[in-house]
C-alpha cells in the first residue's frame, strides 16, 4: 500500500484508527475543533489529538440545536457527534476563533457527553503585545486541566518531545509542498489534501515515519497526467476529497493551497524557548491566520500572494462555507488582490454536500477560459 | 348540528360539512383567483352532495392561508389549530401532526384534546414540497403516480442537498443529464423533501404517534422516506387533505 | 400532458440558397439546456439550418431530437457531419459529439458571431442560472459570473409564473408592458414566495398584466445587481431564452441604461452557434 | 369605548424632551460634522465615553446606524444593493451592510447629503471578527487609522483571571497612546474619567427604567423603549442623559402608581430576546389588536444598559456604578480607568456565558410578568440567532410559552411578512388568544 494510500484509510477509518489507539497505547482521545487548538500540549500528555470534521453526506439532526445560517461544517460536524460517531472521546476541545464553530462546541459540550472539556479562551488581538502572555496563561490553565483529568503531570521533556515531533511534522509537510513547486508535481492537490488531513487524524510519530517515507519517494515519482492549470486553493475548511478530485479530473492540479486542511494549518513552527508554553503561545499567535481570528486583512493575504508566486499559480480557486462571514469579508478583498496580480479567480460557495453538475460548469468554463486557443 | 368547516389551500378549496361528529359531504374546487367564489361553490357542491338546505347549516369555520376572504364564515381559524383538532379526532393517539402542502410544511405537536403545544413551519429558504413534485415529475416525463411507483424501486442514494427547491431543481437536472436511473433520481426527490421536512420537524418534540396529512400524504414514497428520516412509524388519515377543513367543522360544532 | 405554458415553441429554419455538399466544413453545435435543446448546423463557419427544441428525460434523445429537426428536409446525414461540439447541461452525454464545451464559452461565441465583434458583455438568463459574461471581440471568455446563494430571479421564476398565470410564456413580456402604470416590483424574487405573492395579487384584483409586470421589474432589479457586481462594459447583449421577454429586457435596459445589441436570427440560439464554430475551429485544427 | 379596554392610558410627559434629546444626538452627527469635531466610528456597546479624553468628539456607532437605515426600506434597499455590488454576501452583518451601503452611495441617512468621513475608527472585538473586518473596510476606503480593542472576555463563565483583565486593560492603555497619535491630541484623563462615570450611571439608569416596566399594566411599551432608547445609547456618557432618565424613571414609577398603561387592552404580554426587525415595527401594532403588549427584549437591557442578575436567589436588580461596587477602587487615573472599564466589561452581562444566558432569559421574563417569549431567527445576525433553537428549548423547558419567526433585523427583503403574521396568529390562538372584538 503506498503512502498516500496509507493515509486515505486512515481518513476513511478515522474512527476505528482512533479506537485501536487506545487500544494498543491505553492513551486518551481529545477530539480538537479548530485548528487554533493546542495539539502539542495535548500529545505531550500522552493523548491523542484527533480533529472533528464533518462527513458531507445530508443530514437533517442538526437544524433543531444550530440555525440553518449557521456554517455547513460546523453542522456537519456537530451532526457526527450527535450520531455518536465520536463515542469514544475522552476529551474535547475548542479554542476561541469563530461564533459558527463556538456553537458546535456548546451543543457538543451540551448534548454529546464527554469526560473532560475544556474551552481555551484566545486572545484574538493578536497584533497586540498584550496577547503572547495572556494565551501563554490560557494554555498553563488547559494544561493544569489536562494534567487534573489524566493525573499525569506534563513535564517540560515532554513538552519539549511534543513541539519536536509537530516541528517535524510541519518541516515534513511543507517539504512535500515544495515537490508541489515542479512544472509536473508528482502529488494531486487530492493527495496533498489526504496527507493533511490525515495529519490531523493520526499519531504524529506515526504521521513522521509515513512523510519521511513519502519524502523519499517523491523525486522519482511522476503522475500519469498532465499538469493542466496550475491551480490553488484558497479559502475556509475544505476536507472535501471527492470534490477536489473531480476538479483535478477536468483539467487542472492544485499545486498549493491556503486552508485549514491545508497549509495554514502547519505552515508555522514553534521557535523553542525556556517558557514552553509561551513558546507555544507565540506560535498560536503569530501563526499564519484565519479570519476569523484575524482582523488584519493583509496580514494574511500577503503569505496567500507570496504562496501563489512561490507556486506559480495560474489560477485561483476562492471558496467558503456558505455562511461563514469572515471569510466572505475577505474574498472581495483577494479577488482585487489577485486581479492586481493578473491571477484569474473563481469564487465557490460550498455547503455539506456540492452540485456538482453547476459547479462542474463554473470549473470547466473557468479552465477554459485559460485553454480554450482554438481561435 | 351540522356545520361546515372550509379550507382555503393555495391550490385547491376543500370543504366539510358535519353532522354531529359525522361526515355527510366533502367536496373539492381549485381555489384559482377568485377564492370567495370559490369557496362559494364548494360550500354549495357539499350541500348538495349532503342532500341538506343552506339554512341546515348552523355554523361556518374557514381556515387556510386564504380563510380572511371567506366573508360568510362565521369564525376563521388558522390551519395550524384546524391540523391539530381534525387529526386528533380522526386518530386520537397522534400527539405529533406533519402537514405538507403544495408550497410549505408544518410540524404541529398537541395533546389528547388536540390543543396545539408548540408548532413550526419551514424557514424561508426551505420552502417547496408538493409542487416541487409536480414540476420534478415533469422534468422526468412522468406522471406523479408513476414518479412515486418508481421512487419505490430505487436502490441507489442520489443525495439532493439543496434547501432551495429551485436549486434542488437544477441538481435533479445534473443527475438526469448524467444518466441516473429515473427511480433513483425519483426516489432523490422525495428524499431531499423529507429531509427538509423532517430537520423542521425535529424542532419541535416528535412524540408518537406521528400523523402525516396533507395533500401530499398521499404520496406513497414521501411517507415511505419520512418514516426513514423521523425513525417512526407513520400513520395517515382517510382523506389527510381534508383534515384542516374538518378540524374547522368540528370546531364550528363547538 | 396538459398544455405547458413554460415552455418555448418548437421551430426550425434552413438556408434555402447553400448547398452544403459544396462545402469544406460540414459541422454541428448542440446545446443541450435544462428546458430547451438547440442544434445548428455550419458550412464552412456560415449558418446552414438550425432547430430550437424542448429537452426530454434523456440528453442523448433530446441532443437527437434537436438535431434531426434541423436536418429535416436537408439530406444532411447524421454521419455527414464532420465535428461535433455539445454544449449545455446535457454536454456530457451527447452521443455524437466529439468534445464537450461549457454554455459559457458557446453563448460568448455564438453572441460574438451573432452581434459582432464589439460585443463586452453577455447576460445569458438561463432556466437554472444566470451568467454575466464579459469576452473579448473574439468572443473569447475573459471572466464570468453565476448566481450563488439564492436562485431568485433565473429564468425558472418567469416559467413558475406563466404556469400559475396560464399564459404561454412567450406572450408574457408583452402582456407586463401592456398596464395603465408600472405597478411596484414583487418584494421577493424568491420563486417560491414570489409565486404565493402573485397569487395574493390576484386575490387582491390585480390584473395578469400587472402581476406580470410586477414581476419582471422584480426580476429586471435582480439582474441589473448581478451585472453590477461583474461590470457593464459595452457593447452589451443578451442571450437565452429570457432575452425573448421584452418586459424583463427592456425594464432591465432602462435601469441599466444601455442599449442591448439584437442577435438575429434567435438569442436562444447563441448556445448552439458557439458549439458549432468551436466545431469547425477543431476541425480545421484536426486537419492540419 | 370598546369594553376590553382595562386601564387607562395617557401619553408620557416627558415623551417631547425625549424626542428633542433624541433628534439632538442625530443633529450632533451631522452638526459636529460641520463644526470639525473629531469624528470617531466604532460599536454602540464600547465605553466610547472615554473618547471625551481627546475633548469634543462625534462618535458614530455602526449599529444604531444601520437600525435607523433598515427601518426606511426604500433607502435601505438601495444601500443593501450598492453593498452587494461590491462582492459581499448578502447574508452577513445586516446593520453593517446598510452602513456600507450608505458609505459606498455617498448618501448620510440624517442629512441624505455626502457620508461622513472619520478621523479614525476605534473598534470593539464583540460578535466575532465582524466588528473590527467591518471597521476595516471603511477605514481602507476612507484611508483612515483604525484600532480595535478585544475585550470579549467572557469572565462571567469562569470567574476572574488576572491575566485577562491584563490583556484589556492593557490594550485601552494602548489605545489611547495610539489616538493620542492619530490626532495629534494629548489625552485628558480627567474628562474621560467623567464621561465614563455618566456612562456607567446612565447605563445603571437605562436598565433600571427597563426592569421598572416589569410592573402590570406595563408603563411603557416597547415601541416608546425603541424611540427612547438611542439617549441611553448615544448619549450615554452625557449628564443630560442622567437628568432625562432620571426623569422618566419618576415619571413610570408614577404611572405605575397611578396603573396608567402603554396599552390600555393590556392582557397578554410578551417579551424578546433580540432587536426587532426594523423595517417591520407594525408587528407590535398588529398584536395590540389582540391585547399583546410587548414589555422589553434583553438585548437592550444589556445593549445600552446594565442589571445585576442574582443567578441564585433568580432576581434581577439595578446594577450600581463600578466605584460604588465593594472592592472595586475609584478611578483615580488612567490606569484605574482602563482597569475598572475591562472589569466592568467583563462582569457585564452582555458577556455573559451561554449557560448563564439562558438562566438570565428565564429571570428577565419572570420579573416581567411575561406571559410567552418571541424570538426573532434574525438572518442578518449569526451570533444572535446560532443557538436560537436551543433557547427556545430551554425556555420551553421552564415552561415559557414560545413563539418564533424568521427575519432579518435589518433587510426587509427577508421578512415573509404575511407568512409572519400568520404564524403569530396561529401561536396566539394555541393560547386562546383571539382579536379582540371590534378591532
Amino acid at each position: 500500500m503506498s503512502v498516500i494510500e496509507k493515509f486515505q484509510e486512515v481518513s476513511a477509518n478515522r474512527h476505528q484508527y482512533a479506537k485501536d489507539w487506545k487500544e494498543q497505547t491505553g492513551g486518551k482521545v481529545t477530539g480538537w475543533l479548530c485548528t487554533y487548538s493546542p495539539v502539542e500540549l495535548i500529545y505531550a500528555a500522552g493523548m491523542l489529538p484527533v480533529r472533528i470534521l464533518g462527513t458531507h453526506e445530508v443530514q437533517d439532526i442538526t437544524d433543531r440545536y444550530l440555525f440553518p445560517t449557521v456554517c455547513p461544517f460546523s453542522r456537519d460536524a456537530l451532526a457526527q457527534g450527535l450520531k455518536g460517531r465520536y463515542d469514544y472521546l475522552d476529551g474535547l476541545t475548542m479554542t476561541r476563533t469563530c461564533s459558527h464553530v463556538q456553537g458546535t462546541f456548546d451543543n457538543w459540550r451540551n448534548y454529546v457527553p464527554v469526560p473532560f472539556i475544556h474551552y481555551t479562551w484566545f486572545p484574538c488581538h493578536r497584533e497586540s503585545p498584550r496577547a503572547i502572555p495572556c494565551l501563554r496563561e490560557e494554555l498553563l490553565e488547559l494544561k493544569q486541566a489536562i494534567e487534573n483529568f489524566t493525573g499525569k503531570t506534563v513535564s517540560d521533556e515532554d513538552l519539549d518531545k511534543a513541539i519536536e515531533l509537530y516541528n517535524t511534522n510541519r518541516k515534513l509537510m511543507r517539504q512535500v509542498y515544495e515537490f508541489r513547486k515542479s512544472d509536473d508535481p508528482p502529488i494531486t492537490g487530492a493527495e496533498a489534501m489526504e496527507m493533511v488531513v490525515a495529519s490531523q487524524l493520526m499519531d504524529v510519530v506515526e504521521h513522521n515515519k509515513l512523510l519521511e517515507e513519502l519524502v523519499a519517494e517523491l523525486p522519482n515519482k511522476k503522475l500519469d497526467r498532465d499538469t493542466g492549470l496550475r491551480l490553488m486553493m484558497v479559502g475556509s475548511e475544505m476536507d472535501d476529497i471527492v470534490f477536489v478530485r473531480m476538479l483535478e479530473e477536468l483539467g487542472c492540479t492544485v499545486v498549493i493551497d491556503e486552508h485549514c486542511t491545508g497549509s495554514r494549518y502547519f505552515w508555522d513552527d514553534i521557535v523553542p524557548q525556556e517558557d514552553r508554553l509561551a513558546a507555544i503561545a507565540g506560535r498560536y499567535v503569530t501563526r499564519w491566520p484565519c479570519p476569523a481570528v484575524s482582523s488584519e486583512f493583509n496580514d494574511r493575504s500577503d503569505r496567500i500572494i507570496q504562496h501563489a508566486k512561490n507556486w506559480d499559480a495560474q489560477g485561483v480557486l476562492l471558496y467558503q462555507q456558505k455562511f461563514c462571514d469572515p471569510h466572505e469579508f475577505d474574498i472581495p478583498m483577494l479577488q482585487k488582490m489577485f486581479k492586481e496580480h493578473d491571477i484569474p479567480t473563481l469564487v465557490l460557495e460550498f455547503d455539506v454536500t456540492i452540485p456538482f453538475g453547476q459547479f462542474r460548469t463554473r470549473i470547466e468554463a473557468f479552465l477554459e477560459i485559460a485553454e480554450i486557443e482554438v481561435f | 348540528m351540522i356545520t361546515a368547516g372550509i379550507d382555503m389551500g393555495a391550490q385547491v378549496v376543500k370543504v366539510v360539512v358535519l353532522n354531529d361528529g359525522q361526515v355527510l359531504a366533502r367536496s373539492m374546487v381549485s381555489t384559482g383567483f377568485e377564492p370567495l367564489e370559490a369557496a362559494q361553490k364548494a360550500l354549495d357542491e357539499a350541500i348538495k352532495n349532503a342532500g341538506i338546505s343552506r339554512d341546515d347549516i348552523k355554523s361556518i369555520v374557514a381556515t387556510g392561508a386564504g380563510r380572511k376572504a371567506v366573508t360568510f364564515a362565521d369564525k376563521a381559524l388558522t390551519e395550524v389549530t384546524a391540523n391539530a383538532k381534525g387529526t386528533t379526532y380522526l386518530l386520537p393517539s397522534v400527539r405529533t401532526i406533519v402537514d405538507i402542502g403544495a408550497e410549505e410544511a408544518r410540524g404541529i405537536s398537541c395533546d389528547a384534546e388536540g390543543k396545539v403545544l408548540d408548532f413550526a413551519k419551514n424557514d424561508k429558504c426551505a420552502a417547496g414540497a408538493g409542487a416541487f413534485v409536480e414540476s420534478m415529475a415533469r422534468a422526468l416525463e412522468l406522471k406523479v403516480p408513476e414518479m412515486i411507483e418508481l421512487s419505490l424501486k430505487s436502490t441507489k442514494e442520489a443525495p439532493i442537498n439543496a434547501t432551495c427547491a429551485v436549486f434542488a431543481e437544477s441538481e435533479v437536472v445534473s443527475l438526469i443529464h448524467a444518466k441516473v436511473e429515473k427511480a433513483d433520481i425519483a426516489h432523490a426527490i422525495h428524499d431531499a423533501i423529507a429531509s427538509r421536512v423532517s430537520s423542521m420537524v425535529r424542532r419541535i418534540p416528535v412524540e408518537k404517534d406521528v400523523a402525516l396529512i396533507g395533500g401530499v400524504a398521499n404520496n406513497a414514497a414521501i411517507v415511505d422516506v419520512m418514516k426513514k428520516h423521523l425513525e417512526v412509524d407513520i400513520v395517515v388519515p382517510e382523506n389527510p387533505q381534508f383534515v384542516s377543513a374538518l378540524g374547522a367543522a368540528l370546531s364550528a360544532a363547538s | 400532458m396538459t398544455t405547458e405554458y413554460f415552455r418555448w415553441t418548437e421551430c426550425a429554419w434552413k438556408d434555402p440558397d447553400k448547398d452544403w455538399r459544396k462545402a469544406e466544413t460540414l459541422v454541428g453545435g448542440i446545446d443541450v439546456g435544462s428546458v430547451s435543446s438547440q442544434a445548428a448546423v455550419f458550412t464552412d463557419g456560415e449558418l446552414y439550418c438550425y432547430s430550437n427544441t424542448r429537452t426530454g428525460s434523456s440528453s442523448p434523445d433530446s441532443a437527437r431530437k434537436a438535431l434531426n429537426m434541423a436536418l429535416e428536409g436537408t439530406g444532411i446525414k447524421e454521419g455527414d457531419i464532420q465535428y461535433v461540439v455539445g454544449t449545455g447541461y446535457g454536454r456530457v452525454n451527447i452521443p455524437m459529439s466529439n468534445k464537450a464545451i461549457t454554455e459559457i464559452a458557446c453563448h460568448a461565441r455564438g453572441a460574438n458571431f451573432m452581434g459582432g465583434p464589439s460585443i463586452r458583455t453577455i447576460l445569458d438568463m438561463g432556466g437554472q442560472d444566470l451568467k454575466g459574461i464579459h469576452c473579448d471581440e473574439r468572443g473569447k471568455v475573459t471572466q464570468f459570473l453565476m448566481n450563488d446563494k439564492c436562485a431568485a430571479g433565473t429564468g425558472r421564476g418567469m416559467e413558475v409564473m406563466a404556469e400559475l398565470l396560464q399564459v404561454p410564456i412567450i406572450e408574457v413580456g408583452e402582456m407586463s408592458l401592456d398596464v395603465p402604470e408600472e405597478p411596484p416590483p414583487v418584494s421577493s424574487t424568491c420563486v417560491i414566495f414570489a409565486k404565493s405573492e402573485a397569487i395574493g395579487l390576484l386575490r387582491s384584483g390585480w390584473t395578469k398584466n400587472m402581476v406580470f409586470a410586477a414581476y419582471c421589474s422584480a426580476m429586471a432589479h435582480r439582474v441589473v445587481g448581478l451585472l453590477e457586481r461583474i461590470g457593464i462594459e459595452k457593447d452589451f447583449t443578451i442571450t437565452g431564452g429570457i432575452s425573448k421577454n421584452i418586459g424583463v429586457t427592456s425594464r432591465l435596459l432602462k435601469e441599466l441604461g444601455v442599449e442591448s445589441i439584437p442577435l438575429e436570427p434567435d438569442p436562444q440560439i447563441a448556445g448552439a452557434f458557439g458549439a458549432a464554430l468551436f466545431a469547425r475551429d477543431l476541425l480545421l485544427k484536426s486537419r492540419k | 369605548m370598546t369594553t376590553h379596554v382595562k386601564y387607562k392610558t395617557k401619553p408620557l410627559d416627558c415623551w417631547q424632551w425625549g424626542k428633542e434629546l433624541r433628534l439632538e444626538a442625530y443633529q450632533d452627527l451631522v452638526a459636529g460634522y460641520e463644526q470639525g469635531k473629531l469624528m470617531v466610528l466604532g460599536c454602540a456597546a464600547s465605553p466610547y465615553g472615554m473618547l471625551a479624553g481627546l475633548g469634543d468628539f462625534v462618535f458614530l456607532a455602526g449599529e444604531p446606524y444601520g437600525a435607523s437605515i433598515a427601518a426606511d426600506p426604500p433607502f435601505s434597499i438601495p444601500c443593501m444593493e450598492a453593498y452587494e455590488a461590491k462582492g459581499y454576501s448578502r447574508d452577513m452583518c445586516g446593520y453593517m451592510r446598510n452602513f456600507l451601503g450608505s458609505m459606498y452611495l455617498d448618501k448620510y441617512y440624517f442629512t441624505g447629503g455626502p457620508f461622513p468621513k472619520f478621523d479614525f475608527a476605534w473598534s470593539v472585538r464583540h460578535c466575532p471578527a465582524g466588528h473590527p473586518k467591518w471597521h476595516q473596510i471603511v477605514s481602507e476606503y476612507q484611508g483612515i487609522p483604525m484600532n480595535y480593542i478585544d475585550d470579549e472576555t467572557m469572565l462571567s463563565a469562569d470567574g476572574d483571571p488576572q491575566h485577562r483583565l491584563d490583556y484589556v486593560a492593557g490594550q485601552y492603555l494602548d489605545s489611547i497612546e495610539w489616538m493620542e497619535k492619530v490626532t495629534g491630541r494629548t489625552f485628558d484623563d480627567e474628562k474621560a474619567i467623567e464621561a465614563m462615570r455618566n456612562y456607567f450611571r446612565n447605563e445603571a439608569l437605562w436598565g433600571e427604567i427597563c426592569l421598572i416596566n416589569g410592573a402590570v399594566p406595563a408603563p411603557l411599551d416597547i415601541k416608546s423603549m425603541f424611540a427612547l432608547m438611542p439617549i441611553s445609547m448615544l448619549r450615554r456618557h452625557e449628564k443630560v442623559a442622567t437628568q432625562f432618565l432620571e426623569t422618566l424613571r419618576d415619571e413610570m414609577k408614577d404611572r405605575i402608581a397611578n396603573q396608567i398603561a402603554a396599552v390600555p387592552t393590556e392582557r397578554y404580554r410578551m417579551t424578546m430576546l433580540t432587536p426587532p426587525p426594523w423595517s417591520f415595527l407594525k408587528i407590535f401594532r398588529y398584536l395590540e389588536n389582540f391585547g399583546v403588549v410587548f414589555i422589553g427584549t434583553y438585548v437592550y437591557l444589556i445593549n445600552s444598559g446594565e442589571v445585576k442578575f442574582l443567578l441564585d436567589e433568580g432576581k434581577a436588580v439595578p446594577a450600581t456604578v463600578p466605584e460604588k461596587r465593594p472592592g472595586w477602587p475609584q478611578i483615580k487615573n488612567r490606569e484605574d480607568l482602563c482597569r475598572t472599564v475591562a472589569r466592568w466589561r467583563a462582569e457585564h452581562p452582555f458577556q455573559s456565558h451561554l449557560d448563564t444566558r439562558k438562566k438570565e432569559y428565564v429571570i428577565l421574563f419572570r420579573h416581567w410578568k411575561g406571559d410567552a417569549y418571541l424570538l426573532l431567527l434574525n438572518r442578518g445576525c449569526v451570533p444572535m440567532t446560532t443557538n436560537m433553537y436551543d433557547f427556545q428549548r430551554d425556555l420551553q423547558g421552564h415552561g415559557i410559552p414560545v413563539a418564533m419567526f424568521e427575519g432579518n433585523f435589518a433587510d426587509c427583503r427577508d421578512i415573509d411578512e404575511t407568512g409572519v403574521l400568520d404564524r403569530l396568529e396561529a401561536f396566539l390562538e394555541g393560547q386562546g388568544i383571539h382579536k379582540l372584538p371590534g378591532l
